[in-house]
């Protein structure tokens, strides 16, 4: 049976159409303000990438903080149960899943079967992770890739306490205008993140394997230091920024 | 080595120092968690009290056991325990004063294994007539407790032994505090800061000998700077070295200070008396206060305007723990106060670790606004 | 009529006599205001019945004030700020900064006309330091006489030392000297001892009613026990409070009998630890539509009402008035009563260890059916929310499904309320918990 | 780089009339901010030329930036200027500064010279924080006040906004005033979840202009309880780069019920005037 699974992220709308357990199309749109046209459109370009008819499709799943708007799915379901049912059928070893996104993160521990155990997401003054990324990355002049490649070189500790992502915005300012290596203030940056991720995280049992998803699971250096603050080793999955709208697939399938 | 050096290394050993301790005496270590604690009934049972404090690096172990709003010290310094820094202690100890430092305690008491605890109840009403003998109660049940866990009875000589040498200790420290009274003192508030705090880290026979040496070095010692403003300290616990020194670095000395870390930790004696323990009692509750014990404002912000005068403050430093209420009940208050005094006030609000590029901003334009006569 | 619909339901009888009972208590402020009654502030949780002592008296409890406030956001917004403007900090006492905010506006929430002013302030030494600091406050800026008793003795962690007791019982006794001197009244032994007496009734009762609604279908919801509950808090040294929950208690035990619900969809329910954030009640509303229904929280159990928890046997039961509790003696006089009412704080559950707490925790929510936790990580209350997560462990441990979200239980502008939302949907569906259809 | 609505234009101006060989006092301000960078260049304590720039990865390359673009076309040399005194975030690296002197002090003179004598108090609205300042008519710094605790409401939220709305920020105090009614005020200042409620907004229908003007009330309200907490005393003005967002301003204005005095030619520009006249105090003092 084919279906879709839509994720309607803050920034960007991902879809997945599946084939009984195989992928045939993924497919990416910036949500921007009009999120039902936007979810439209990238349904069509994963149906058209998926060489099927929208009649092929049997059943829709959206998911994401803006899946109420998708008015053609046939279910909504929240990104928490989505993380957890994609990732465990990617790798089904995981039991513990961190999901960072462009504004918030998420801590999800489940079990073989991918049912959610106990979740938690960060508290109200924690938030900011990948777009404090991007706007750091801008205050150093550089490109993400090149922010994260630099972040890998560091050698000093230039600690960033604040949980407040503004705030930690003006302490990467200070340590710019005193003249900090840029690796280090890069690799400052991507600590101070994972350290708030990761003291959320730890609210929840973290039992191996851990699976990093997310867009900014792709973020070399961020996974690199939460191996460091979880003491675990981490594993990624194909496409991590996929992984919600494949978990609603598989569950549509279901 | 010179005193003050002394003392930075045993700061910045604390662990190791407590650790030889043992070594060499075979005595036991009592880490203690708010300066109401009983030190002298402790030392006078042959163990060393030690005080818990934090380390003000970032750390992200504590957030599962104690909500965020909960004080940065009091995480901080739960998150060494759960580091297992503290592994040697063979006990641990907590009087009853605030609910941020009580949940330290109970997570310590819970997921960091020590032999003995003890939690000494205290009453907190402390202007009542009622509270001298119900905390000289208290203290007789962590005596008994002490004397079960090491089966060393505590005699009154040695009671009386242990009061002597913190008497000492307090006399000591505040006569360094009163060097700290001259147009140019011969100590940073950095320095003072590390004698303190040292203080609650070390022997105190140990601590006496190294006061009484720094006593006598005192009058003919100059520091190579200039005074700059006449600066105190007034606030929650405050053991952050690095971040005094770069105040004094941008133009000021602290010449007094009113803080855990600081004097009202040892500003007051214990008055001898046949019943040692109510002796003590009397001091615990009579002492200068903390807020969060205190529920009388001007109990304590009399002895603060008294300090300033003494010192001849010009400027005021308030600061908290970010969080820690009782204290953010009482800096509105000390702002009017000082504003009534012509003293200007800069209010700082600290957390495990500090920005220092934005609170070298506040400082520096406060400073200014006391220099800056180019006009 | 939807299938999922279970039970039936119908509204209580004596829901209107609440009400007035209620309005009544309000009116009373305001009314004794204009009467010259002698007006005393202090804490919801203090035996204030012995205040009758003095004759009529309007007793102002800072924390049901500030509730009542919070859950009007545009009044509460502007006394949050008129607080702020002050210097204080924006993350202490939430109920205390609606209450200054009010005083410092001059505007009464009952009456939106001037802010009371008190004969003096009797406190109570509960959540370290706040109270008595929060007490202080008005009385410097009203310029009256303020007192305070330190009654948190936490004997329930270690048994019963004397001196303790001692020490409570001797500041009442102090105390009353010193109202007595305030007011230039002399103390009437007599009628404190009767108030007190209703006190203890009606807070054995009030926590009766709340175990009562353990039974399933639930007779009452937690939204009725919210609007119920300010008789058995304010009114508690009153006889008409005893006849009104005497009343309701019947009356559940009928519906119980009867299996007429709060909420007829009734098939998940939960219970809390905390109050709830006031400005936010329609969380409970939300839930309904996915058959939640929320059976009490045990802060008002021992807030405004008292159980005995049989931490052995791991039951909870009505608690019976101090006279009546083996080896406790009758209040003959005032040192019997100031005697009996530090025992009886000390013994009351509202002190209970932290230990002890957790056990209570896992009791309540079995004797409530429960079928998951919500905890509130309330920004406005640091005692309630310091060890939250390590409650939640431990009823996770017990295997207690748990769900938590951040707020403040009395400044909406902490509360992220679709985030919330979000995150109990998301929690319900990890317990295949789904709307139900056609909601 | 694509195009950053945040940020302010770059612009330069230069007295056509001086001739600043002729002068006693040749000496310059550079205010080194976390966004933009200014410089002003005085003859004998009057504006001779000054230039309002974007700040870079490095402080000593935007302090230069800044300054070579005021020069441009004056035949000022670097080595021409006599004193002088950096300001900012960047004021400790500022390689040709001779002393280093707080934003603080250098908003309080620069908006004294700019708005005259009479001026109490200064609200400067950076992009990391927000300062009340109250001065004396020298302009001299008698107290202040920062935001703590929570970062809501800095000058960083309105760049969040222009970038999640696409609409340079210059342009977004007018679009905020430019809606049928004055919509309700976000409910969090907080940036971050200030930003994910716009986004809602949006979804929900409303108009850029209305997100705005939610936005900048929300924004407005904050400040207004900063300033209570520190005190109005008139005359008021304000300085830094949200004092050019009419929509935070004048909705501010009206719930404080005050008039803001104008500081001409630029309030970005108070930083670096400060700087300058504190350079030129120096000098003299120097000299004697």
């Amino acid at each position: 049976m084919i279906t879709a699974g839509i994720d309607m992220g803050a920034q960007v709308v991902k879809v997945v159409v599946l084939n009984d357990g195989q992928v045939l199309a993924r497919s990416m749109v910036s949500t921007g303000f009009e999120p039902l046209e936007a979810a439209q459109k990238a349904l069509d370009e994963a149906i058209k990438n998926a060489g099927i008819s929208r009649d092929d499709i049997k059943s829709i799943v959206a998911t994401g903080a803006g899946r109420k708007a998708v008015t053609f799915a046939d279910k909504a379901l929240t990104e928490v149960t989505a993380n957890a049912k994609g990732t465990t059928y990617l790798l089904p070893s995981v039991r513990t899943i961190v999901d960072i996104g462009a504004e918030e993160a998420r801590g999800i521990s489940c079990d073989a079967e991918g049912k959610v155990l106990d979740f938690a997401k960060n508290d109200k003054c924690a938030a900011g992770a990948g777009a404090f990324v991007e706007s750091m990355a801008r205050a150093l002049e550089l490109k993400v890739p090149e922010m994260i490649e630099l972040s890998l070189k560091s050698t000093k500790e230039a600690p960033i306490n604040a949980t407040c992502a503004v705030f930690a915005e003006s302490e990467v300012v200070s340590l710019i205008h005193a003249k900090v290596e840029k690796a280090d203030i890069a690799h400052a940056i991507h600590d101070a993140i994972a350290s708030r991720v990761s003291s959320m995280v730890r609210r929840i049992p973290v039992e191996k394997d851990v699976a990093l998803i997310g867009g900014v699971a792709n973020n070399a250096a961020i996974v690199d230091v939460m191996k460091k603050h979880l003491e675990v080793d981490i594993v990624v999955p194909e496409n991590p920024q996929f992984v919600s709208a494949l978990g609603a697939a598989l569950s549509a399938a279901s | 080595m010179s005193v003050i050096e002394k003392f930075q290394e045993v700061s910045a050993n604390r662990h190791q120092y407590a650790k030889d301790w043992k070594e060499q005496t075979g005595g036991k270590v009592t880490g203690w968690l708010c300066t109401y604690s009983p030190v002298e009934l402790i030392y006078a049972a042959g163990m060393l009290p030690v005080r818990i404090l934090g380390t003000h690096e970032v750390q992200d172990i504590t957030d599962r056991y104690l909500f965020p709003t909960v004080c940065p010290f009091s995480r901080d310094a739960l998150a060494q325990g759960l580091k297992g820094r503290y592994d040697y202690l063979d006990g641990l100890t907590m009087t009853r004063t605030c609910s941020h430092v009580q949940g330290t305690f109970d997570n310590w008491r819970n997921y960091v294994p020590v032999p003995f605890i003890h939690y000494t109840w205290f009453p907190c009403h402390r202007e009542s007539p009622r509270a001298i003998p119900c905390l000289r109660e208290e203290l007789l049940e962590l005596k008994q407790a002490i004397e079960n866990f090491t089966g060393k009875t505590v005699s009154d000589e040695d009671l009386d032994k242990a009061i002597e040498l913190y008497n000492t200790n307090r006399k000591l420290m505040r006569q360094v505090y009163e060097f700290r009274k001259s147009d140019d003192p011969p100590i940073t508030g950095a320095e003072a800061m590390e004698m303190v705090v040292a203080s609650q880290l070390m022997d105190v026979v140990e601590h006496n000998k190294l006061l009484e040496e720094l006593v006598a070095e005192l009058p003919n010692k100059k520091l190579d700077r200039d005074t700059g403003l006449r600066l105190m300290m007034v606030g929650s616990e405050m053991d952050d070295i690095v971040f005094v020194r770069m105040l004094e670095e941008l133009g000021c000395t602290v010449v007094i200070d009113e803080h855990c870390t600081g004097s009202r930790y040892f500003w007051d004696d214990i008055v001898p008396q046949e019943d040692r323990l109510a002796a003590i009692a009397g001091r615990y509750v009579t002492r200068w206060p903390c807020p969060a014990v205190s529920s009388e404002f001007n109990d304590r912000s009399d002895r603060i305007i008294q300090h300033a005068k003494n010192w001849d403050a010009q400027g005021v430093l308030l600061y908290q723990q970010k969080f820690c209420d009782p204290h953010e009940f009482d800096i509105p208050m000390l702002q009017k106060m000082f504003k009534e005094h012509d003293i200007p006030t800069l209010v700082l609000e600290f957390d495990v670790t500090i920005p220092f590029g934005q609170f070298r901003t506040r400082i520096e334009a406060f400073l200014e606004i006391a220099e800056i006569e180019v006009f | 009529m939807t299938t999922h619909v279970k039970y039936k339901t119908k509204p209580l009888d004596c829901w209107q006599w609440g009400k007035e009972l209620r309005l009544e208590a309000y009116q009373d402020l305001v009314a004794g205001y204009e009467q010259g009654k002698l007006m005393v502030l202090g804490c919801a949780a203090s035996p204030y019945g012995m205040l009758a002592g003095l004759g009529d008296f309007v007793f102002l409890a800072g924390e049901p004030y500030g509730a009542s406030i919070a859950a009007d956001p545009p009044f509460s917004i502007p006394c949050m700020e008129a607080y702020e403007a002050k210097g204080y900090s924006r993350d202490m006492c939430g109920y205390m900064r609606n209450f200054l905010g009010s005083m410092y506006l001059d505007k009464y929430y009952f009456t939106g006309g001037p802010f009371p002013k008190f004969d003096f302030a009797w406190s109570v030494r509960h959540c370290p330091a706040g109270h008595p600091k929060w007490h202080q406050i008005v009385s410097e800026y009203q310029g009256i006489p303020m007192n305070y008793i330190d009654d948190e003795t936490m004997l329930s962690a270690d048994g019963d030392p004397q001196h303790r007791l001692d020490y409570v019982a001797g500041q009442y006794l102090d105390s009353i000297e010193w109202m007595e001197k305030v007011t230039g009244r002399t103390f009437d032994d007599e009628k404190a001892i009767e108030a007190m007496r209703n006190y203890f009734r009606n807070e054995a009762l009030w926590g009766e009613i709340c175990l009562i609604n353990g039974a399933v279908p639930a007779p009452l919801d937690i939204k009725s026990m919210f609007a119920l509950m300010p008789i058995s808090m304010l009114r508690r040294h009153e006889k008409v409070a005893t006849q009104f929950l005497e009343t309701l208690r019947d009356e559940m035990k009928d519906r119980i009998a009867n299996q007429i619900a709060a909420v007829p969809t009734e098939r998940y329910r939960m219970t809390m630890l905390t109050p709830p954030p006031w400005s936010f009640l329609k969380i409970f509303r939300y839930l309904e539509n996915f058959g939640v229904v929320f059976i009490g929280t045990y802060v008002y159990l021992i807030n405004s009402g008292e159980v005995k928890f049989l931490l052995d046997e791991g039951k909870a039961v009505p608690a019976t008035v101090p006279e009546k509790r083996p080896g406790w003696p009758q209040i003959k006089n005032r040192e019997d009563l100031c005697r009996t009412v530090a025992r009886w704080r000390a013994e009351h559950p509202f002190q209970s260890h932290l230990d002890t707490r957790k056990k209570e925790y896992v009791i309540l929510f079995r004797h409530w059916k429960g079928d998951a936790y919500l905890l509130l990580l309330n920004r406005g209350c640091v005692p309630m929310t310091t060890n939250m997560y390590d409650f939640q462990r431990d009823l996770q441990g017990h295997g207690i499904p748990v769900a938590m979200f951040e707020g403040n239980f009395a400044d909406c502008r902490d509360i992220d309320e679709t985030g919330v939302l979000d995150r109990l949907e998301a929690f319900l569906e990890g317990q295949g918990i789904h709307k139900l259809p056609g909601l | 780089m694509t195009t950053e609505y945040f940020r302010w234009t770059e612009c330069a101006w230069k007295d056509p009339d001086k001739d600043w060989r002729k002068a006693e006092t040749l000496v310059g301000g550079i205010d080194v901010g976390s966004v933009s960078s200014q410089a002003a260049v005085f003859t004998d304590g009057e504006l001779y030329c000054y230039s309002n720039t974007r700040t870079g990865s490095s402080s000593p390359d935007s302090a230069r930036k800044a300054l070579n673009m005021a020069l441009e076309g004056t035949g000022i040399k670097e080595g021409d200027i006599q004193y002088v005194v950096g300001t900012g975030y960047g004021r400790v690296n500022i390689p040709m500064s001779n002393k280093a002197i707080t934003e603080i002090a250098c908003h309080a003179r620069g908006a004294n010279f700019m708005g005259g004598p009479s001026i109490r108090t200064i609200l400067d609205m950076g992009g990391q924080d927000l300062k009340g300042i109250h001065c004396d008519e020298r302009g001299k710094v008698t107290q202040f006040l920062m935001n703590d605790k929570c970062a809501a409401g800095t000058g960083r939220g309105m760049e969040v906004m222009a970038e999640l709305l696409q609409v340079p920020i210059i342009e977004v105090g007018e679009m905020s005033l430019d809606v049928p009614e004055e919509p309700p005020p976000v409910s969090s200042t907080c940036v971050i979840f200030a930003k994910s409620e716009a986004i809602g907004l949006l979804r929900s229908g409303w108009t850029k202009n209305m997100v705005f003007a939610a936005y900048c009330s929300a924004m407005a309200h904050r400040v207004v309880g900063l300033l209570e907490r520190i005190g109005i005393e008139k005359d008021f003005t304000i300085t830094g780069g949200i004092s050019k967002n009419i929509g935070v301003t004048s909705r501010l204005l009206k719930e404080l019920g005050v008039e803001s005095i104008p500081l001409e030619p630029d309030p970005q520009i108070a930083g670096a005037f400060g700087a300058a006249l504190f350079a030129r105090d120096l000098l003299l003092k120097s000299r004697k």
